[in-house]
């Protein structure tokens, strides 16, 4: 089955972000341009809504790869993490990377229990990149 | 070593010589040529921004505001500054710390049958005071003295709304 | 006095797992084929146990070195977290990484407070590896 | 306005700590010696204070760039969390970690939220980092 988790938005050339060596970004993915191994990482803060209706209980992140050579999406790197948080106003930031074998082609996304709760505001406080070994 | 470059200039690490600044709202995109002054400066693209003189590569990205957290954009985000964002109306800022960079906006409390002894504003809730006249204070509620009937007028609600308490009950009832 | 909390075993082989340029795994650990600096990273979820009798305070997860230069495990990096988690069912991931110089030989291991405590049912969970710089 | 945090002090000699390849140490930041992108990385172990007066309700830790270009300093990584801890026997680590691009002279620092929460006692708790891709 595959993963269908809200998949998060990003910037890809104001500010922090870049891309380059054609690493590129498109549809919601970073799309490898060459095979090999990459160190691939990212976080998400995520922040309690003031008057959320329902309590949060837990959030999730997810690394995820679809590739051409399988129909279902991949989960590469998963960060999940109970909540106790009594009132709204909390912050949980999720850090994941590691080093994953991809082939050309590959797409990666990041996806997310509940795209209401990601703090998007700031630029270095939720983040996602690769880089080739 | 880098020598010093003279006052209001920038040593360009590219160009291994000193430049002049770029104003605020560009960004240096060509560095100059020996003579220092003829930089290239680009204005930052829409969502970006440099609120001081530079000769940066790039422009910062502009924070946004949390709807989610009922923020409202005091100021936009233009090329020399970044957005600036506070409370929608009836909300106050409630910060994560004393620097307050990351804050939610929770709503002013009404003070129900109370004074209001400092009103609700961007930094700080309603602060409430002591029980409006013809309200009696009850536990941690003020009460209106016309909803109280004598078996349940107690010693502050006769102090307050006096004996005949239940004047003015009229002919209150559900419609 | 050495480092004795349990160690994690691993797969290298199977799903996204793999060893190559002769870094290998023997014996629960990861062995240094040169001499270099190593960016070391490791994930370990945590979480609670259903029928957990005693309650958890708190969750360690150390990347230890061993070498033939030192008679004693070394602790290379540590992440350690206090829950105040009610009921058992929680979740609680720790992620760990930075450079550190190694010597061909050595050897490198992942360390936790408590072993029954380890999410070890998806590789994208729990997870370990390191790239010569 | 820029960033007012207390800046951290770290050790670039002894132990696991080292520089190389004219990346430096000097007054507190790493001090980047050619232009390029590097994976910059930070964990701070924060622990609650035994007699600790007031309750902390949340720590921050931010990886920030000082450079000659402008006369800000510009946040690159920041991991913030919110604390429900009782009692002043806590810990909790932020970890970060992202790739930037720099300059050659851009200085790097880590900022927290409050010093004397954090954990300094050991090396391997509490770290920070980069090199160059």
């Amino acid at each position: 089955v595959g993963n269908h988790l809200p998949i998060l938005q990003w910037e890809d050339k104001r500010g922090l972000a870049f891309t380059k060596n054609n690493l590129s970004y498109s549809s919601n993915a970073l799309v490898i341009p060459v095979s090999g191994d990459y160190y691939v990482y990212a976080q998400v803060t995520f922040r309690g809504l003031i008057e959320g209706h329902s309590k949060t209980n837990s959030v999730t992140e997810i690394i995820t790869k679809v590739t051409d050579s399988y129909p279902e999406p991949t989960k590469l790197l998963t960060g999940t993490k109970t909540l106790r948080e009594e009132g709204n106003s909390w912050f949980q930031p999720i850090y994941l990377g590691a080093v994953v074998s991809l082939e050309a082609g590959d797409r990666l996304m990041v996806n997310v229990s509940d795209i209401k709760l990601v703090d998007y505001t700031k630029e270095h406080k939720t983040f996602f990149g690769a880089f080739l070994l | 070593a880098r020598p010093r470059c003279p006052a209001g200039m920038n040593w360009i690490q590219g160009a291994r010589w000193c430049c002049t600044p770029c104003p605020a709202g560009t960004f240096l995109s060509q560095p100059c040529s020996s003579h220092g002054n003829d930089s290239v400066c680009t204005p930052c693209p829409a969502g970006t921004f440099r609120a001081q003189p530079n000769t940066s590569p790039k422009c910062q990205a502009c924070y946004e505001c949390d709807h989610q957290a009922f923020q409202s954009v005091l100021s936009n985000c233009s090329a020399t500054s970044n957005v600036a964002c506070g409370c929608e109306p009836g909300r106050f800022r409630d910060c994560l710390d004393e620097r307050c960079s990351d804050f939610s906006c929770r709503q002013c409390q009404p003070c129900p049958g109370r004074l209001i002894r400092q009103p609700c504003t961007e930094a700080q809730d309603t602060l409430c005071g002591g029980c409006k006249p013809d309200f009696y204070d009850e536990g941690s509620e003020c009460r209106p003295c016309g909803t109280s009937t004598p078996e349940t007028c107690g010693k502050e609600c006769q102090r307050v709304c006096g004996s005949g308490s239940g004047r003015g009950a009229g002919a209150v009832g559900l419609r």
